[in-house]
């Protein structure tokens, strides 16, 4: 009775789970959507508790643990600033491999505990293999975050680092943690270093697989890491033959994978070639240098200020650049002042802009500026034609016409945001010499309809505001 | 009798249809929160760490899966709490036009 | 050991799911396709038939259970047959414009 | 290890099943789809097979009911007639819905081969009434569709029929159903009348839930009697405990539930109103009377060639009418031969056009008319001011503006095609007294920039045919 009423209670924090998801199709049910997550958790969380009745040192260690741990998790999420969310989404990858690693562990050592040990005082063929997997999903997903998380955060140089002959050495440690799986299975996984050795071979194979990925190719690994621990999750819950754990890891382990997918879509890059590495700051200086000399017509803010004063209709593109100088603040101001003046203001975003899936929304949001001011690409790109003003704001691959005429191009076939339909575009950057992401020459800098706003985008909308 | 195993296999295919369908339908202006949010339930694997906290402290190496267990507690609240919480934050930033 | 029942409660509610995405997404030109198709996926219930029909017959009633059963097999059967290839024909009037 | 490996080949059918419907999500995909669902289907059946390994008599009956039974399915799907499909499905569900009730009453016989016998003889509690859901479900189901196909068919007048008090009859009836069922539980089911009278009884209710429905409403019945079939087919499975047949029951369960919602989504009425039924012929007549004053602009066949050859851009407006006359045929040689004279020609098609969903898409592509010049509303509604004729065939109440303006309409509410905006509307209708499914006037009709083409839509179309 006992454990038919708690696979229910899981399968309803599964299924509360899946509306949390369902909550995110749009902004109105999101809220409500992290609310049932959130009962969902606590369902499943109270559950085990009932069932497991702890002693007192347990309930110690688990409310010490959850106190501590959640106290962090609260004052975390409590400071971080948003533009740094893509290191803490890689932070928080890392504590999910690691706690992942960390609960096969003890059921290696108790496997009792976990209905899995054999009559013997072996442990069942296909919970080693759950744990095998579990532990070496995990193990990858941990040190993979923590590179991304480096890169992300600048602790570390975002260049691909490129040992030689790293395809070999990763498949020889595969090789070498596959044999390890075979043979604690046939010793039944009585030999604890059968499973140090998969783990920390699984941590050595993450960091290699990630440190020969750039910087900027960090957003599609951190999401390929969400997957990962999703899948690491599932497998631990085929072990525990628990119903939402299950569940779960199956939601994220598609979400993640989706989430990449997206992504290498809309760059048009092969998943393929973002995880073979390589791609990233490096060919980016030798591009740029080559259109140097051409000339360009320059602005200042004021004469910006003068022209969307004048507009009727502004579309302002957000890119990178605006995260970076966290200009969102005071670009919602310079929309604001427009509108005073009359003038019909609305957003474009580019579903790469940014770094990481959604960064500009979640930027323009954290600024008050309305989501129904917001449109994708597809929404919004016909309308350029009538603009009087494209105000790109930082972005720059994403509005390369390149992409669509130029075969050779890294970007070439990425869609792109037709802002040079607009009859003016007023490009904000801080110098011609830098480029964006793909590390390619935008050719619009040097069109006549293009005013080039020279400087960090923060302080040229900040005195755009003023000119207005 | 069916061994529960495919049981649990038929659970989990269903679940990756789910989250295929729930993942496509979620809207690009929200994929940030989701990439915190689907942090935030992974950690659902705070129910193996309880187990393993329970571990009988006297069997062998019983203290181990103890220890083992509360630091993936530790981790795994660390990440429900920030998820959450995170994502409630991001969320509530989320408005309409407000109507004049 | 859990009840089993539980493992088909949760097939169940996963496969409302599915079914809640997968049917949303049928393109409207072909939602009269979806209705011969699920009829035909319906007939599926011919399993029970085909047990019924397997009943032993020398037990009371067993001939009761096989009639029943042939029956079943039967009206299964015509809408296996006839939904699938209905279905078939269906699809295979939509076309394309030929590239001229 | 027999049962985990028919589970798994269950499963396996199952999500064929899945990918069935899946398929259908466009036209290219949809044949392998089918493909998929009928490889399901033989799984699921040679599993079956395998599992209770027949007799020589028993494999007669099977071999028997089933080549009897595809034969006569087979010769239905060859020569049905496409304008029939509503019927079809209707009679199809029928099928559906007996077949569970001679399940059940097989499990009902010969519980021990169901493996729901308990030790004493009886039939186990959790069976029982699953047994009796999939019973009145089916039962329901059953004669419900009867009555649908009878009036769809035009066997039975489609006028809906009410019974005074019908609504306590039907009350009455569900309370006897379920005190059979209580019963049934208290005895173990070992008194077979208590089966026979739910049975029975849920026969009777099938027919006074359907019979108080209008014909024309018929088709929102036939979707929800579908939903009904899945249901049944799930309950059926967890007594069968059969993974295939759980999931098949929740995807045809949703599938149904979903086209009646759009169905009265798109006609913007309650479903409840629907059920509960009194909309049909009658008003319809009233209704029409009034307008027959008015003034409109006749044309003849070739007033309407003439037009239509001397059009830049043409769009057809099919409706119930063109599938009541078969017209489809006609209708695509005339838009063949206007596209020689350089008329760009496309299609127009209204969620609820013709009498069920994607009725008038099966019957264009039976014509032979490529499937992407064909739109659905929402792509193509602002085409229509552009547009020089719209040529509407056999449509009446997806065409009346009277749904945007005249909050007492019946149709009020419903989005319509916005035909009116083209500069001349074509109309083919038999007569001015004729009217739609609402029963409700078109004041478009009396438009100046309309022209009445009064005749068959076939015979009209071919006359077009030969104008041109
Ligand atoms: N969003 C995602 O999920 C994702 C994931 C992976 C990769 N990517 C890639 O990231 C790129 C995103 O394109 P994007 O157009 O947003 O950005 P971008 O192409 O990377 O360009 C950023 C622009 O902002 C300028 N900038 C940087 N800091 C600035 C500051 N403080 N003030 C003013 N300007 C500043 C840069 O020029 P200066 O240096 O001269 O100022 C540059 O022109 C795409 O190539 C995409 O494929 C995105
Ligand atoms: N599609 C669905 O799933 C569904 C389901 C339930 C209800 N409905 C309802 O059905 C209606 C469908 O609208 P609709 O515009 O397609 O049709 P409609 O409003 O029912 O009108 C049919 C028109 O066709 C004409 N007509 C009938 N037979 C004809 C023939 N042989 N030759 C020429 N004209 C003929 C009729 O006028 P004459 O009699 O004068 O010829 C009438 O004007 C909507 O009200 C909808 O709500 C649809």
């Amino acid at each position: 009775m006992n454990a038919d009423l708690a696979a229910l209670l899981y399968l309803v924090s599964g299924v509360l789970f899946i509306l949390a998801l369902r909550g995110l199709s749009s902004p109105e049910t999101s809220r409500q959507g992290n609310n049932f997550g959130m009962l969902g958790m606590a369902i499943a969380i109270a559950t085990t508790l009932w069932l497991v009745s702890p002693d007192t040192t347990t309930l110690m260690i688990i409310v010490g643990a959850v106190v501590i741990g959640g106290g962090i998790g609260a004052l975390i999420a409590r400071s971080i600033k948003m533009t740094a969310m893509p290191q803490l989404v890689a932070a928080f990858h890392s504590l999910v491999g690691l706690a992942a690693v960390a609960v096969a562990a003890a059921a290696f050592y108790a496997p009792e505990s976990f209905h899995i040990a054999t009559a013997d005082g072996g442990i069942k063929m296909s919970s080693l293999i759950e744990l095998a997997l579990g532990t070496a999903i995990g193990a990858i997903t941990f040190t993979g975050s923590v590179i991304a998380f480096a890169k992300l955060n600048g602790n570390m140089s975002g260049a691909p680092i490129m040992l030689p002959a790293r395809h070999l050495i990763n498949i020889a440690i595969a090789v070498a943690i596959v044999a390890l799986v075979v043979m604690t299975i046939q010793d039944g996984g009585r030999t604890a270093w059968h499973f140090w050795a998969i783990a920390g071979l699984s941590l050595l194979i993450g960091v290699l697989l990630i440190i020969p990925i750039g910087g900027a190719d960090m957003p599609v690994v951190v999401s390929m890491l969400n997957s990962y621990s999703g899948w690491a999750a599932a497998a631990l819950g085929f072990t525990l033959e628990n119903v939402a754990l299950i569940i779960t890891g199956a939601l994220v382990g598609s979400s993640g994978a989706i989430l990449s997918y997206i992504m290498c879509k809309a760059m048009n890059r092969s998943f393929i070639s973002v995880i073979l590495g390589g791609f990233g700051a490096a060919d980016g200086a030798t591009a740029a240098a080559t259109g140097i000399q051409r000339s360009y017509k320059a602005g200042s803010a004021d004469d910006a200020a003068f022209i969307m004063k004048n507009a009727s209709k502004v579309i302002i593109v957000p890119g990178y650049g605006m995260a970076s100088a966290q200009a969102q603040h005071s670009v919602r101001e310079m929309a604001d002042m427009l509108k005073k003046e009359g003038v019909d203001v609305k957003y474009a975003i580019h579903p790469v802009a940014g770094r990481m899936p959604g960064h500009m929304n979640v930027l323009l949001a954290e600024a008050n500026v309305p989501y129904d001011e917001v449109f994708e690409l597809e929404d919004i790109n016909n309308e350029f034609s009538q603009c009087d003003v494209a105000y790109v704001i930082g972005a720059n691959d994403v509005t390369n016409p390149l992409a669509k005429t130029d075969p050779q191009s890294p970007i070439f076939g990425m869609p792109i945001l037709d802002v040079e339909k607009a009859k003016t575009v007023l490009f904000v950057k801080r110098s011609m010499g830098g480029v964006g992401y793909a590390g390619v020459d935008n050719e619009l800098f040097y069109r006549d309809n293009t005013m080039m706003l020279l400087g960090d985008a923060k302080k040229m909308t900040d005195e755009i505001v003023k000119g207005l | 009798m069916v061994d529960p195993f495919v049981f649990y296999l038929a659970i989990f295919v269903l679940a990756i249809f789910v989250g295929y369908y729930v993942v496509w339908s979620v809207t690009p202006a929200l994929h940030t929160p989701l990439m915190a949010v689907t942090n935030a339930i992974s950690s659902v694997i705070i129910v193996g760490a309880l187990i393993a906290a329970a571990a009988n402290a006297n069997v062998e190496n019983g203290w181990i899966a103890k220890g083992a267990g509360g630091l993936a507690a530790g981790l795994a609240a660390v990440n429900i709490f920030g998820g959450f919480l995170v994502t409630q934050r991001m969320l509530a930033m989320y408005k309409k036009k407000e109507k004049k």
